[in-house]
């Protein structure tokens, strides 16, 4: 199994989820991040000082995927999450070992 | 007098804590948390440009200028308050904070998307070409009063003894205050157009207790507005002034609570039937609808029906603000559905519920004073929606085809606080758990005040 | 005396604010961020709810219905207000807002776990036959009143010229409101039982500034309480009682904010000894409680009495909050601890430290009044224990085996904000780093209002 | 008078109210989201404190005691209100508030890294030293006063009927309570030093929500601390008092609000020219700094002086807010640019504005009353910088020096709520995607009010 | 070394620290996330209109073992976070090749 | 390539930032998470009754970096982040698969 983190721009994450869903991904676990890259943040003013906020904010979605899937899924993320502009973010691929699902102790790919 | 006098002092310091900041914090609550500030900074600033603005011109057209084709009044008569004693500053106090918040209530039907300057314009022209005049016609012996003799309930009824046979009533404001704010918010919705992503994301309330302390202060505040607006039969300040406030002002009071208290319960009830759950922002919004309904009417109706004013602006209402979503205007805050449909249901129901036992005196259909009563308050409804359709219609356009209203799509959807103002509400790196976050907020790039000065050297 | 009519109109705006939004502030923030809105809607509730019945049966069955055994009065007699003179609507106004707060305070003892419609069902009963009696019977001319010939001072030390010749001083409601809403607090959570996890997770405030607010608006309108309570020993409007307003009112003002300033800085110091630390949680108790306790008192002590008082309840009540833990009741937000406890503290220690030289015109044991004095203030708080626990057990238990009270665990866990409103308080997707939030919150599934629409086209 | 007494009544709850919450809220909210707590918690002890110690002996040192060489009197003469009448308790409450406020104003200037003990020990001394001799100087007929025959006016252009040839005006305190407080703050800063980080981390508000509804609510109250401030010319309660309450109220009502929002408005043009955007922070300076700069003139103009000192008032102070980044100051919470600057902004331009058709009846430069007003208001301003620079500079060195200010550098970067209060203002695992946080929070380590008790058993 | 990473419903977060404290793991990373999956979202309600909460709270708890503790752990967060509801979450393992303990250098085995 | 994940004191953000910054590091996904270890939290009191907080707040950062840069990633963090006081926090690498970026498709060493 295979770990697919994903980080996309917030407005993306409705499209994703849904055509995730229409593949048939039954699970993810998201949480909102700060992303640091080409794309600039934007500038605050205080008190006549500037700030600039270096940090854009990003969704995080990890997906658990069997080895059959993986591609499939990254291209999707890959597809749906793009805008073509500066931002759009990553998805990266790592190794799973093995994986349990809690409710049941069931493991690796009956655990996803 | 100086005791009614003092209730003056208060009442218009209450009303002006209405729109600064009750309103800034009921509307401030229901926006997103990218537009909290700028919804804020839209009552704020309709306070500051306002306020000026009646001083210098305000008081003059609606009431102490010369008269002219019982429209308004002459702006120049007492402009800058030439010539007004100090006696009366404490009522040009008191009319003032209406007008502030007249146009601030606007604001709410136009939120995240407006640019702050479009907003800076709109207030004082609107202000100048709608409220004023209403106000001169409605309560400053114009076109909608009584009291002209050639008015229009003059021109229909007759005129005996200075007052029109049958007398058109708004207390505090139905027609001046709500239907004119409720007119100027759809007109501007349907100019200006929906938010990016209406009817499709929620957009719900960021802090709805935000806005429970806003409904709160406006329920307070209200008192002022309403129990405030009292006109004295006399007008010598004798002995029965004095008695006329000592009675009148209670049943305002008890008026405008009991419709309110009705209205929230109404409104939480259509929610349980219609949604399953009575909600707190049904409960703000139906403390609202209800101080709406009762603001032309409270000083029309007894106990009962005060209630049934409630009850029918609550339910009325909590089921008005779905309509945007059916018809698709973006109404984001319900302007349109509190506001006007509430100060419509107020302003129509006294021609049926309003009895000659109560301050107003006067006998409406339900108590056997015939038709009259409630055609006069529907045709004094349908001259200030006209009127106040084609004057914002007028300085809508205006603004839409020179500055322009909206911001860029990319600004409303990093947020109008980010664009418009460079500030974000919140900066919570907070709670045990989360204290760390103020660290990735950002440093400090440049002090332009500094580098300014810098150059300056 | 239309200035003293005008305090009365503030005042009794001043107490309706107490509740909506002060209270439900001060309580909201002090409740988890998962049940800050169902808090916040007891308040609002109680004020809809009762703000109607006082109108109803409340005024009548307090004041002017004709007396029952000394208990309570005929609730027919003047229900709607029927026959009641507008002169008197300003006091039913003032009177309404006791009321309201009086079952809103109840609220903080149950937060988290109970059923919506309970709550709607209890205000009214509990109302009825805990409030509107206890306030006949010490206002109204009852049981508890020194005006009453068949009363509890009268019969105990005879009655004279028209009042007993000793005298139970109540001026604001120790007994009627905090006794009465403490003594209701503690019924509840013995008859309802404590939360999912009491004792073992915090459940600690989840927004202090709310908190904050809340206190500081409570201590504002607060004034309008206690100075707004004055009773006129001539009552005809003259001379007499505009010199009485305008020399009494003053001492009641500083007598109130004294007690509360001592008691504030109690607590703190109670807290720095035991715990090390004073909190804001702390500051904001000791206001309300120094309030408590000085409601009963405030015309009855000089400026040492009222310090005394401030720092007697500051103090017993910072150690009687923790008692919950203890003892195992689930008092939330400790309404037992401040209220009872606060309310008994002042109506008890006006036995020891009131004086001839106050409005109240009474020396106490510490002025060489006699034990009398403080004899009669404890008998009265037992009268009004007694009375208040039974009746709320009434009502208690009827809920309990009728609607129930409890929502389920799992709605407790995951918040009855969700369970009960279907809302959520806050939506912070926000604060540069955290904006995207928004973007987690969902989408919109269907518009009911949309979908039965059509179902009746 | 009663209704005068009412609004006196009214003015000082609402100066209480500008304390706590108002500029708790305005504070606390600009503040960072580890120290809101603490910063609330200065505004709420300086009431507590300066409440009860007012009492004792204040209002004898400023008013009732007998005079010492014209700068205090006798703290001891009328130590806890000995001797005086309860006609003046209503007049104790008022001016008392202005004490509480003055202190609180302070706390700004030092937050996020002052000992809660320090600050507990400040506020009795800093009042006592520099509060109540400046108020009887300039209010109690002391130094600064023109109806002192040995003031400094009278020394300097004679002295005839009982008040000096020229008299320094200061309708509401912008000597006594803006200057005092803003140097106060300047003082203390240099002595305490800046907080770790200052002038590379931003340390913006943390809470603009909060800061907004501050501003609000301290305009609200404003209208008691100004408008309540009359001082009557005949004094008697008769006729004449009457009628000038009805009309000079009316102007210093309407001077308030016009210098407000010309001030507001003005900071935003400032912000809009410097930076490009106006912000609501911005905004809500605005309204402060307008009110401060109004507040000793409110009654010596016209509503062109208003709108002039409102408009110097916002542009000025919206520019000296920066100066703390250029030399390095860190006057966290801008209580120099705000107060100190908008104090004198407003006294020093009566000298121009002034005019003798205001109640204040004085003609200034711009109105041909010569260069004396000017210099008498200029010459005050320095006396009390003087005075209040010495007397804050002598208890900062006492506590620098024993108990010592500052907490520790960890602390600072902990957050002072934890270390000086051992509580977290927010606990929001909240709001649909965030509600699990609460269980992140910690668990009930041990009961020590429990623990305690067994030890007593 | 291994990493586990551990999603698994909020109000049981105590007791697997808990358990965890006394098996002698010393050191976790924890963060608040969202889950998506079999278990449904609640609804809220907003001017007549429903929403579907998709999205429900979990915490998403990080450690890194040695090789051998790899099972134990595993073992220990699941039973510990089990209730048998649907939405108990996941506990998955992938492979860490170095560690550093940053406040002194020290590497892999000796920096847990 | 490689994940590094580093997890760190707050008020060492932005020095870590700087530093990567300079090295030439163009990416990165920040997260404030909240961490268990032998560094305690403090202690919050209510109603009289004690609370430990056993977590302390932390910045979590990830960085998919090329095989060659890991060990000057790492070092550099670990060098940055240090105060030598308990908590400074750790950092792990762990292998990654495949990199795609979003907005171009691009994959792994070009993605990066
Ligand atoms: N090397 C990296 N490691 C981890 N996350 C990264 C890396 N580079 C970029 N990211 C994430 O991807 C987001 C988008 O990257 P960015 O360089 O801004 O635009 P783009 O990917 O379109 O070139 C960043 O905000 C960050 O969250
Ligand atoms: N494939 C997956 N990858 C990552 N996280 C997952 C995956 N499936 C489930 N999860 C996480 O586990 C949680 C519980 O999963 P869910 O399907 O709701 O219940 P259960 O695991 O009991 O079947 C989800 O909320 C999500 O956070
Ligand atoms: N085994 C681990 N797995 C994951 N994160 C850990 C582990 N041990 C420590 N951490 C993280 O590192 C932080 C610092 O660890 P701690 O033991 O407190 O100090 P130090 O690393 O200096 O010994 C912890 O707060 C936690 O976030």
């Amino acid at each position: 199994m295979k770990l697919i983190t994903a980080v996309i721009k917030p407005h993306k994450w409705d499209d994703v989820r849904e055509s995730l869903e229409t593949f048939g991904v039954t699970g993810m676990t998201v949480s909102e991040v700060s992303g640091y890259g080409r794309q600039k943040g934007h500038t605050e003013v205080y008190r006549g000082a500037e700030y600039d906020i270096a940090l854009v904010p990003k969704i995080r979605i990890e997906i658990v995927v069997d080895d059959a899937d993986v591609e499939d899924v990254v291209g999707i993320v890959a597809k749906t999450a793009q805008t073509g502009r500066i931002g759009d973010g990553k998805v990266w691929v790592s190794p799973v070992e093995s994986v349990v699902r809690v409710r049941t102790g069931e493991k690796d790919e009956a655990a996803i | 007098m100086d005791g009614y006098y003092t209730w003056m002092l208060i009442s218009s310091s209450l009303v002006l804590m209405m729109t600064t900041p009750a309103l800034a914090l009921f509307y401030g609550g229901m926006s997103r948390s990218k537009s909290v500030l700028n919804m804020m900074m839209m009552s704020f600033t309709a306070m500051g440009v306002v306020g000026i603005v009646y001083v210098l011109w305000g008081w003059s057209m609606s009431y102490a200028g010369t008269d002219i084709g019982t429209l308004f009044a002459n702006p120049f008569t007492a402009f800058g308050l030439d010539g007004v004693d100090y006696e009366s500053y404490v009522f040009v106090a008191f009319q003032m904070t209406f007008a502030v918040i007249t146009a601030a209530l606007i604001s709410g039907a136009i939120a995240d998307r407006v640019k702050f300057s479009a907003w800076l314009l709109f207030v004082p022209l609107w202000i100048t070409l709608s409220y004023f005049p209403l106000s001169h016609m409605v309560w400053g012996g114009g076109f909608l009063s009584g009291l002209n003799p050639d008015g229009l309930a003059a021109r229909l009824y007759g005129f005996a003894d200075g007052i029109a046979n049958v007398v058109p009533q708004d207390y505090a404001g139905g027609t001046v205050v709500h239907i004119n704010a409720g007119v100027a918010g759809l007109v501007l919705v349907l100019l200006i157009g929906t938010r990016k992503g209406f009817g499709k994301e929620p957009m719900k309330p960021h802090n709805l207790t935000l806005t429970m302390i806003g409904a709160g202060l406006l329920w307070f505040g209200w008192f002022g507005f309403n129990v405030g607006s009292i006109v004295f039969v006399a007008g010598d300040g004798g002995e029965k002034d004095i008695a006329q406030f000592m009675t009148e002002t209670g049943v305002t009071w008890i008026n405008t609570t009991l419709a309110t208290c009705a209205a929230m319960l109404a409104w939480l009830l259509v929610e349980r039937i219609r949604d399953g759950k009575g909600t707190s922002l049904g409960a703000a919004s139906g403390v609202v609808a209800g101080l709406v309904a009762i603001t032309p009417s409270c000083g029309a109706v007894d106990v009962y029906g005060a209630l049934l004013i409630g009850v029918a602006a609550g339910a009325l209402c909590a089921y008005a603000v779905g309509l945007k979503y059916r018809f698709g205007y973006d109404d984001s805050l319900d302007v349109v559905g509190v506001h006007l449909v509430g100060g419509i249901v107020g302003t129509v129901l006294i021609g049926f519920v309003s009895t000659a036992s109560a301050p107003g005196g006067v006998d409406g259909l339900f108590y056997g004073g015939g038709i009259d009563p409630l055609v006069i308050q529907v045709l004094t409804a349908l001259v200030a929606i006209l009127w106040s359709g084609a004057a914002t219609l007028l300085v809508g356009l205006a603004i839409k085809y020179t500055l322009g209203w909206r911001i860029s799509e990319d600004a409303e959807v990093e947020g109008i606080d980010f664009s418009e103002h460079g500030e974000a509400a919140y900066d919570l790196g907070v709670s045990g758990a989360r204290r760390g976050a103020g660290a990735l907020v950002g440093s400090m790039a440049h002090d332009k005040s500094y580098s300014k000065e810098e150059a300056h050297a």
